[in-house]
């Protein structure tokens, strides 16, 4: 079908977008086929950062392996440290302390934020508007900073350990992220100004990338994507773990389903997130920050299965284990990969400035994609 | 009162003194293609620090600061390292049009800087037509960037030189309307006696509300004529990579870089020109004190504050602003900017013929 | 001959200046100059594999600017690119491409490479079947910066060593286009 | 819907269907011809409605394959864990993907890293891996000598 040049037998053009690209934030490929400006066909290559974390899980031990997760999803990594420790506590059927819950779900949502403040600052970004980007990393790094004193990284963490989190938090932290609270809540009306009452960005995305609700499902849409179709899917709401069922949050949804409905989605999921933070900083317990595990972890036979919500959606970790000390399979089901899969449906017939607005509020993390 | 005048005259009478007339007129020539040159050199420079330094304050960092005292030098360094860089040329491409396409930009810029007056009585070309010319060469820029689009045989410069094409033509309407309605104030085509009417006042100040409205519009229509954000479709980093000159590297890139820039200043001092007085001072009807205070400022520092604060005006714009998509950017002026200016045009008419300005 | 250009003393610009009658004339050998013009004007790729990208992007953030070298011109397409920072995994589908990448770009050319992954493979995918064990298996590296992933002070170091190296003329092409003019 | 009365309902639709104690959900084995109208009728028929497919995958047991996949309903919110054994020489099921459409993308991931062939899957090619690779990587039986080192 593709001939030398580049063009179908019906004269479109088929341009390679990606795997450098600037706004496909990693290495994704897409091969477009365009009629003008108009978008005929979207393909995605995927597996210019395959890494076969799932192959490579399978020779390593249910401690070590979480380590490799945090490279997954660098951007929401406590969560995905979170989901599989979970996974195998589920296995071990270990009770986690109630102060590493607090703590667990606390980083969780810091995690969160600053991983949709650099969303909002890259999205900003491919739209055409470079400030943007300059000022979520200004909040961010306030959240890399807390972080780092407490976990000792600034983007991989590996703070979650089965049985708890790794280390006791630093001393500073609960002053840290107060006055983070502070500053985020200070400068939060500064987002609104700059990008979201910007009549320009308005038009670029509203009803563009369009997916209902049905196709939403049908996609497997995940997170904030499936969110802004209306889907419930939330899953601290549905399916809660840690203390989230003792937290009071609302599950934001939209009904607009296009890349506006997202973008709001994720701006207000920000505003949630700064709540849950608040309800529980105070009120971290006195007491042990890990559960007593053996030094070498077995998993019962069987197979176990953990959802947990990321920045980007829901993230499954799905263990088969044979009874040894090293997993016999592993899956991890990840929400870009689902996300992705409707980016043709969603760009069908627009231009290609459309599937750069439509791809930003997808918010694809490619490792997380690859694996 | 320091006048630039001074130094052509004596220029003028020393060499026509010394030389037969031919040889002065073409010492002069060479002189005026000389300070252009250089002139071009010191904006490129000068505005693309200005930038960075614009931008540096936008996004509250520092900007460049370790090259030079503040980072002046940090342009000239990248200027002298883009001219030693290797330029290269894709083997697909059409040779001679790709190395022509960065000259023909480079040459329009240079040719719309003939009539623009930097100082009382400092004007390359004093021709009786100015506005029309200024009009009529910058349509041409278009035609380097279909070049490069076209001659880089690479599907992002193609797409980025369609819209460019697009953009460029539609946009040149209003611009060139909002334009008209200040000649119809005027009377005149003169660059020279544009700027002359406006002794007592500046457009902008006399012809009311239309004048700003014209104003208005001549700021977006030149912003998109020059590719800048939120119009900068031809280059659209995160769409093209980098539009039209996606295959240029080396001097060629450097020749699209500074042309960007002169077309910038070139289309600011013509809106300072038009709507603000050129290198008229500030002047409020007869007040004799005001203007004569006034008139301490030279003439050239007017001029130059001026654009240079419309060039701000205009990088405010690109630090700030989204993109726009293609087809909301030819909605816009097909559908609302031309339009309004068209009206505009005749409302100004209307003020111009019963005399309802200042 | 040090890197990072301690030896020498700390100029602004290469050369000197001679006091005269009529004022100061600056005298200076033009390779200098232009080593002065290339190191202090290096734009790199927008090209980010995986986690290092995100650290990379906190090095164009206002905290750690680095604007303030003049780095922040950063262009996407490698023909107007100097330096290919190398921020993340490379896997044998990505090799041809960065690889390409490489080529690409107009000379002088650096290249970084920014992390464990980029410089051997990484702390913990050298036991795969797809990843590139060392991103210099592919393209030649000038700078190395350990780290999984680096710090964004680590990244600042590593251009400015390269600025360094490039002063000294001790990059790889500098020295290969020595040797053949001094066999 | 409670896990037993799932059971009860599965039990009704496919006869043939077998059970396996334990886990969170309901794990529930189909032979891998019946695959295909078993899971149709579970997404539409009412009560049932498993209409988001968030997890489709394979196992590699050695001696045989099996394609696991996890099926939520978002209008009843219960779960259910469809496996289907697959033989290890010539692995082939039917494609689900004209019933979720994320299977198509997560078949073609199968596909590339166990060697399942959908039959009727409308683009089955190599996702991840280039497309001249040779070999499944997920396989157990799947070796490198080159790049990966033996334990």
């Amino acid at each position: 079908m593709v001939e030398e040049i580049g063009r179908t037998s019906e004269g479109d053009l088929i341009i390679n977008v990606g795997p450098q690209h600037p706004a496909t934030h990693g290495v994704l490929h897409l091969v477009l086929t365009l009629n003008g400006e108009t978008i005929k066909k979207v393909e995605p290559h995927l597996g210019y950062i395959h890494r076969s974390i799932e192959k490579m899980c399978e020779s390593l031990s249910y401690r070590q392996f979480i380590y490799v997760t945090s490279r997954m999803d660098y951007l929401s990594s406590h969560i995905n440290n979170h989901g599989c420790a979970l996974c195998v506590e589920k296995g071990l059927q270990v009770e986690v302390p109630q102060r590493a819950q607090y703590i667990r779900v606390i980083m969780d949502e810091l995690t969160r934020i600053a991983s949709h403040e650099l969303w909002w600052g890259a999205m900003a970004m491919d739209l055409g508007a470079f400030t943007p980007f300059f000022h979520a990393f200004r909040e961010r790094e306030t959240i890399t900073d807390i972080m780092e004193k407490t976990c000792g990284a600034r983007l991989t963490m590996n703070y979650m350990v089965p049985g708890g989190v790794m280390a006791e938090l630093h001393p500073d932290f609960q002053k840290d992220v107060k006055s983070f609270i502070q500053l985020y809540k200070s400068k939060f009306e500064e987002y609104n100004e700059l990008v979201t009452g910007n009549i320009i960005f308005q038009n670029r995305m509203k009803s563009v990338g369009y997916i209902s609700y049905d196709d939403a499902i049908s996609y497997g849409c995940s997170g904030p994507v499936a969110r802004a179709s209306g889907v419930h899917c939330d899953i601290r709401k549905l399916y809660p773990y840690d203390i989230y069922s003792k937290v009071a949050f609302d599950e934001i949804t939209e009904t607009g389903g296009d890349s506006y409905a997202r973008y709001l989605v994720r701006l207000k999921e920000m505003t949630q997130s700064i709540r849950i933070v608040e309800q529980l900083i105070d009120n971290i317990p006195e007491g042990d920050f890990q559960a007593k595990t053996k030094a070498v972890l077995k998993l019962p036979k069987g197979e176990f299965y953990q959802r947990v919500e990321t920045a980007r959606g829901e993230l499954g970790v799905y263990i088969v284990s044979e009874g040894g000390t090293t997993p016999y399979r592993i899956k991890f089901r990840s929400p870009g990969f689902s996300n992705l899969s409707a980016l043709e449906h969603m760009v069908k017939g627009l231009k290609i400035g459309d599937l750069v607005a439509a791809m930003g509020t997808l918010d694809l993390v490619i490792p997380d994609i690859d694996r | 009162m320091f006048s630039l005048e001074g130094i052509t005259t004596v220029i003028h009478e020393w060499l026509n003194n010394h030389f037969s007339p031919t040889l002065a007129l073409l010492t002069e020539f060479i002189l005026v293609g000389l300070a252009a040159i250089a002139l071009f050199a010191l904006l490129g420079l000068g505005l693309v620090w200005m930038e960075r330094k614009v931008a540096a304050v936008m996004q509250i960092r520092l900007g460049p600061n370790r090259v030079g005292p503040k980072g002046i030098f940090q342009t000239s360094a990248d200027t002298l390292k883009l001219l030693l860089k290797e330029g290269l040329v894709p083997d697909g491409a059409d040779k001679f049009l790709f190395n022509l396409a960065p000259l023909v930009v480079m040459i329009v810029a240079m040719l719309i800087l003939a009539p623009i007056a930097f100082a009382k009585n400092l004007q390359i070309w004093d021709i009786n037509i100015g506005v029309l010319y200024l009009s009529a060469i910058s349509s041409l820029s278009v035609i380097g960037i279909f070049m490069a689009g076209w001659a880089s045989n690479n599907k992002y410069s193609l797409l980025g030189a369609m819209r460019s094409g697009a953009q460029i033509v539609s946009y040149e309407l209003s611009a060139g309307l909002s334009v008209l309605s200040i000649v119809v104030m005027t009377g005149s085509l003169s660059i020279r006696d544009i700027i002359l009417s406006q002794q007592n006042g500046w457009w902008i100040f006399k012809a009311h509300i239309p004048a700003l409205i014209a104003f208005v519009i001549f700021i977006i229509a030149v912003t998109a004529e020059t590719n800048r954000a939120p119009f900068d479709m031809a280059e659209a980093e995160s769409e093209l990579t980098a539009g039209f000159h996606t295959e240029y590297s080396g001097m060629r890139f450097a020749l699209f870089f500074l042309a960007e820039y002169i077309n910038i200043f070139i289309v600011c001092a013509v809106g300072a020109t038009l709507f603000f007085g050129g290198w008229m001072p500030l002047h409020i009807g007869h007040w004799q004190g005001f203007n004569q205070f006034m008139d301490y400022i030279p003439s050239s520092i007017w001029f130059l504050g001026k654009t240079l604060g419309l060039i701000f005006l205009i990088m405010w714009f690109r630090w700030t602003f989204p993109r726009l998509r293609i087809d909301q950017l030819l909605n816009l002026e097909w559908k609302y900017l031309l339009p309004i200016s068209m009206f505009n045009l005749l409302l100004m008419t209307i003020i111009a013929i019963m005399g309802w300005h200042f | 001959m040090d890197v990072t250009g301690k030896n020498k003393e700390q100029k602004d610009f290469p050369g000197e200046i001679h006091e005269t009658a009529g004022g100061g004339i600056v005298l200076s050998k033009l390779d200098e100059v232009i080593n002065w013009a290339r190191s202090n004007s290096l734009w790199p790729l927008t090209f980010a594999t995986s986690c290092c990208g995100i650290e990379m992007m906190s090095v164009a953030s206002a905290k750690y600017d680095f604007s303030r070298f003049g780095f922040e011109v950063a262009r996407a397409t490698p023909r107007q690119a100097d330096v290919i920072i190398i921020a993340g995994t490379i896997v044998n589908k990505m090799a041809p491409v960065l690889r390409r990448l490489y080529d690409q770009m107009a000379d002088p050319k650096y290249v970084i490479a920014m992390g464990a992954c980029a410089i051997s493979g990484g702390p913990f995918f050298y036991n795969t079947y797809s990843v590139v064990k060392g991103a210099d298996h592919v393209i030649p590296v000038d700078v190395y910066i350990p780290g999984c992933p680096p710090r964004p002070e680590a990244l600042l170091h590593a251009l400015i060593t390269l600025q360094g190296k490039i002063k000294a003329g001790l990059t790889r092409e500098q020295i290969k286009e020595n040797s053949y003019l001094n066999p | 819907m409670l896990t037993e009365d799932l059971k009860i309902q599965c039990t009704e639709l496919l006869p043939a269907i077998s059970f396996e104690e334990g886990g969170e959900w309901l794990n529930a084995y189909v032979a891998s011809e019946d695959l295909k109208s078993f899971l149709g009728k579970l997404r539409s028929l009412p009560g049932l409605e498993f209409d988001y497919l968030f997890c489709l995958t394979c196992v590699d047991w050695k001696t045989h394959l099996t394609m696991v996949y996890h099926f939520t309903s978002t209008i009843h919110r219960h779960n259910i864990v469809i496996k289907a054994k697959l033989d290890n020489s010539n692995p082939e099921i039917e494609t689900v993907s004209d019933i979720w459409r994320t299977a198509e993308m997560l078949e073609r991931e199968v596909y590339d890293l166990f060697g399942v062939k959908f039959i009727h899957h409308p683009d089955l090619r190599r996702l991840i891996m280039p497309d001249d690779w040779k070999g499944w990587p997920l396989r157990k039986d799947y070796e490198d000598p080159v790049n990966m080192i033996k334990l």
